[in-house]
């Protein structure tokens, strides 16, 4: 009875997600295969729950749904005038002639073997035993790691090189959006209501990131899921007007950005020079070495998904003409 | 033999498929990223079905760190795209 | 007998979560929808939340539960209020 | 001294930090940390040829369970050819973006290339493979843009959503692998991997994510735009190095860790597709009118060279005969990397100086830049495949393996090749020798010109006269 319920709600939870999936990248508008995509990422996260990856569920939630979604919705957020100009290329009529039909069913058709391919490897690899070696070093390496949660242990311990290097493409690609210099659509300051719910939601987002970073070490949680919970107070704070967005100025605002890899790169360096391999952490200070460059990816997580999210250094003299002009074209 | 990771496992090689196909004949860019971040969950369910155990073991825990770094990778580049993106807009409207 | 009221509780919260949708189908103009929609999941989230809360293993979980249904409530009616205000602003200005 | 594998990475890390946070003395540090990698990886190349194959596992873990970093000949010597080309452009760079800005958003995006082309050449695993491919994917993207023209940013944006397909595809078979196999690190794989749906579907899917980003034809369409909008030292090492870093994924797969499974069905395969990039790529760079598209076709056509290697590998027993065929692709590849680095250099140094890169219009190129003439004609000799050029010496490995192994297709395709590589050389040559009396005085700025020079004469005089402890250095296997 339980086996069964529960394969229900799996056959639904996939279909869901598999329809979604469809539905967004089928629709005919940009704005709502944006919604549907960002629909797609929460019930992915509920799979996620669902497949006991605690973890991922939330990063899924916070970065996956949530900034992917913010980040996304302000591409398509237009001006009035750009979405009666937009509207002519953007619906995308499908050319039904000749050489087009046969490129769409040939590609279809690729596309199906891949699937294929895939889930005959997929079932071929199924079809044994799964491996324990890995998963067991990894718990009888765990009271060394320092933490108790085991993807903390792989994420900042033993595969903590990997996490230095996502660190650099996470500020690699802000330092290109940067470059571009093109930020955003400044937002109007938000009326009574939404600054109210402002008031009291970045305190909590604040206090909810510091949750998530201190737990991570023996539940899920984490660096990522607190840094991007704390980008999600920055994009409240920017969708609600506030020029600065919470964020510091110059030469500041550099460091925070360089913090986690800096801080990463520090701690290797110094264990190396000591004697020991890089980024390999005595046991007895383990913990409190991963909560330091947790700390500093955190906070660094989070300057740079709220930089990607504005696109350019805040500059609060520019922001006011910017916002006014905004109002006038909404006006319009 | 109609077990979770197996479901979970043959629906992510669905989306693959389902991303590569848009990915490969949809004009509009943003439909592209969309389609490209389609692939990448695909590629993560799998992995995620990959580690699981059933309900209530220890799952694999490789995978599911894998899956985080690789969300933010992601993210990384679906930000970037969308800033060239809107460079590109920016140059078309000015001029 | 918690058991039971539990249940009860999360299929009264389903049934507020299933009007909602078909209000959301089925009603004639963005208002009315809204007001199926956040009425809806506000009472019926909120039977779910008083659902698990009793489930739940200690008095930590049951009140992490009920913060998570106060800040939906708080977003929902925000982000009802913005999209009714800025409807009645495209309204206005056609 | 295993410990300098290492420092290989951190030291360019380091100074993109660096860079970022003092952008006033940069290019005094980028320098710095231009030289110390360097020496770093010369150091690395003595400790190879001395000690043999060298592994570092990161953290103190043991691979599989950690990250283990490996370095063997071909890693160490690519290495080295990533420093010298990093380190000449990082000079010519100081000299070409003349704005404070403009240095300011470069040098930390450049360093993180580097550091990415260095992570990528060590790595012994394949998730941090695909880590160090996305760090270089989106590095090389932002510096294409950066020259913020509409081609220049269109270019780039279609480049990352190639890269971005091609990673993902590379990703799948990474999961595939770790469903199957139940590790990441290759050297575990190459002892356990069997023939079966897994690998062979892995390796499918990983090459033709890998093929994408080295711009196999006909997977190359979007080299051409991307390399030849790029400002002039991120076009070199584009063309250089970033495809050569997925070229050397390539046959880390095939020749290493699933040399058992390759059938000469494959290999044949992807030496049908070099013979069409080599022909189409020669014929484009023919009629290219421009001198950057021109190196860009040029690129796709050398690299198809490179995959005319993977069936005569395939065909011949080991022995001396392969060992001396799969030396030949790594000087064609080091001579090339080093020729087209110095010839982006020298277009860009005539951009800069004429204001166009037109080849009709380079008349009187030769009075004016006249080093930056030879170096093109240096690298233009590595390119067309000329002695005493390292080329020519690949090349000749190249035909000697065609005839052993019976498969003449590739001896011809490799004839056609170098003579319209010959061909659209002398074209730019022809033109930039051209007499037209020209008023101004030689133009020579040292930090503009000898970059380039230095390059080319690297192709064609050191790879080529001085090649010989190459060869043991390239026995030394993992």
């Amino acid at each position: 009875m339980n086996a069964l319920m529960l394969l229900v709600f799996d056959g639904l939870l996939l279909l869901g997600i598999v329809s979604l999936a469809w539905a967004s990248l089928a629709s005919s508008d940009d704005r709502n295969s944006v919604i549907l995509f960002m629909a797609f990422g929460l019930v992915l996260a509920v799979a996620w729950g669902r497949l006991m990856a605690a973890d991922v569920a939330l990063a899924e939630a916070a970065i996956g749904a949530g900034l992917s979604g913010a980040l996304l919705l302000a591409a398509v957020r237009k001006r009035p005038a750009q979405m009666a100009a937009g509207r002519a290329n953007n619906s995308h009529n499908p050319d039904r002639t000749g050489v087009n039909m046969l490129l769409q069913w040939s590609v279809t058709l690729l596309c199906a073997a891949l699937a294929g391919t895939l889930a005959w490897a997929l079932l071929d690899a199924f079809s044994s035993t799964p491996h324990e070696t890995l998963p067991q070093a990894i718990s009888a390496n765990l009271e060394a790691s320092g933490v108790s949660n085991p993807v903390t242990a792989v994420l900042l311990n033993f595969r903590a090189y990997d996490t230095l290097l996502e660190l650099a493409v996470l500020l690699t690609a802000v330092l290109g959006i940067l470059a571009m210099g093109r930020a955003t659509a400044v937002y109007q300051p938000a009326g009574p209501i939404f600054d109210g719910l402002v008031r009291w939601l970045v305190p909590v987002l604040i206090l909810t990131a510091g949750y998530l970073l201190w737990v991570g070490a023996h539940a899920p949680g984490g660096a990522f899921q607190a840094g991007a919970t704390l980008a999600a107070a920055g994009v409240v704070l920017h969708l609600a007007g506030h020029p600065r967005i919470g964020l510091p100025a110059g030469f500041a605002l550099r460091i925070l950005m360089a913090a986690g890899v800096a801080v990463f790169l520090a701690v290797g360096l110094s264990l190396l020079v000591m004697g020991r391999p890089f980024l390999g952490y005595p046991p007895a200070w383990a913990g409190a070495l991963i909560l330091i460059i947790e700390s500093a990816a955190m906070l660094a997580i989070a300057a740079t998904l709220v930089l990607a999210f504005v696109g350019a250094f805040p500059r609060s003299t520019a922001t006011r003409a910017a916002s006014r002009q905004v109002r006038e074209e909404e006006a319009r | 033999m109609l077990t979770a990771h197996v479901m979970y496992g043959l629906s992510g090689c669905l989306l693959v498929a389902l991303g590569l196909r848009t990915t490969l004949l949809h004009a509009s860019l943003l439909r592209r990223v969309l389609a490209i971040n389609v692939m990448g969950a695909g590629v993560f369910m799998m992995l995620i079905a990959v580690a699981y155990r059933g309900l209530g073991v220890p799952p694999d825990p490789v995978p599911h760190a894998l899956v985080l770094t690789g969300i933010v990778v992601a993210v990384s580049a679906t930000a970037l795209a969308l800033a060239l993106a809107r460079r590109l807009h920016a140059e078309h409207d000015n001029g | 007998m918690i058991d039971v009221l539990s249940s009860l509780l999360i299929l009264a919260g389903l049934f507020f979560y299933l009007a909602g949708s078909i209000g959301l189908l089925r009603l004639p103009d963005l208002y009315s929808r809204l007001h199926a929609l956040t009425k809806a999941d506000n009472l019926g989230l909120g039977l779910l939340i008083a659902g698990l809360a009793l489930q739940a293993q200690d008095l930590l979980i049951a009140f992490k539960l009920l913060l998570i249904w106060l800040a939906i409530l708080a977003a929902s009616a925000t982000n009802a209020h913005l999209i009714a205000r800025q409807a009645r602003r495209l309204e206005s200005g056609s | 001294m295993a410990d300098v594998i290492i420092w290989l990475v951190a030291i360019p890390l380091v100074g993109a930090i660096a860079t970022l946070l003092l952008p006033r003395p940069a290019t005094l540090l980028v320098v710095a940390t231009g030289v110390a990698t360097s020496t770093a990886a010369g150091l690395l190349l003595y400790s190879v040829a001395i000690q043999g194959a060298l592994h570092y596992e990161v953290g103190g873990w043991t691979a599989g369970l950690g990250i283990a970093l490996r370095a063997d000949g071909l890693s160490a010597l690519l290495l080295m050819m990533v420093a010298l080309v990093m380190l000449a452009a990082s000079v010519y760079s100081s000299a070409y973006f003349k704005e404070a800005t403009q240095r300011e958003r470069f040098w930390p995006l450049w360093l993180l290339l580097w550091t990415a082309l260095n992570a990528l050449l060590l790595s012994g695993d394949l998730f941090n493979l695909y880590v160090t491919l996305e760090l270089l994917g989106l590095s090389a993207v932002a510096l294409a843009a950066l020259g913020g023209t509409h081609a220049a940013v269109a270019a780039a944006l279609r480049y990352l959503l190639v890269g971005l397909l091609g990673s993902m595809m590379f990703l799948a078979g990474i999961s595939l692998i770790y469903a199957g196999y139940g590790t990441l690190d290759m050297a575990q794989l190459a002892q356990t991997l069997a023939a079966g749906p897994v690998a062979w579907t892995a390796l499918a899917l990983m090459t033709a994510g890998l093929l994408l980003k080295t711009a196999l034809f006909p997977l190359h369409f979007w080299l051409p735009p991307a390399h030849a909008s790029a400002p002039a030292p991120v076009s070199a090492v584009l063309s250089a190095l970033v495809v050569k870093a997925a070229f050397y994924l390539v046959l880390r797969l095939w020749l290493d860790v699933f040399a058992d499974m390759v059938t000469p069905t494959a290999a044949n395969l992807l030496g049908v597709l070099g013979a069409g990039a080599v022909l189409w790529g020669s014929w484009h760079a023919l009629r290219a009118e421009r001198l950057k598209l021109l190196a860009a076709y040029s690129t796709v056509a050398q690299l198809g060279y490179l995959f005319l290697f993977f069936p005569l590998l395939q065909a011949l027993p080991p022995g001396a005969a392969r060992e001396l065929a799969a030396g030949g692709l790594v000087i064609l590849a080091l001579s090339h990397g080093f020729a087209k680095a110095g010839l982006f250099l020298a277009i860009g140094v005539i951009q800069q100086r004429s204001g166009h890169d037109n080849i009709q219009q380079l008349d009187g190129t030769a009075q004016r830049l006249p080093a930056t003439t030879f170096a093109i004609a240096l690298a233009g000799v590595a390119l067309i495949g000329l002695p005493p050029s390292g080329a020519f010496l690949g090349k000749w490995q190249l035909l000697a393996a065609a005839v052993t192994s019976g498969q003449w297709l590739w001896l011809l395709v490799t004839a056609i090749g170098s003579l319209l590589a010959a061909a659209y050389i002398f074209r730019v040559l022809g033109h930039a020798f051209g007499h037209r009396p020209y008023p101004n005085q030689p133009v020579a700025v040292a930090c503009e010109e000898w970059p380039a020079l230095l390059l080319g004469a690297t192709a064609t005089l050191l790879l080529g006269l001085a090649s010989a402890p190459l060869w043991t250095l390239l026995e030394i296997g993992s």
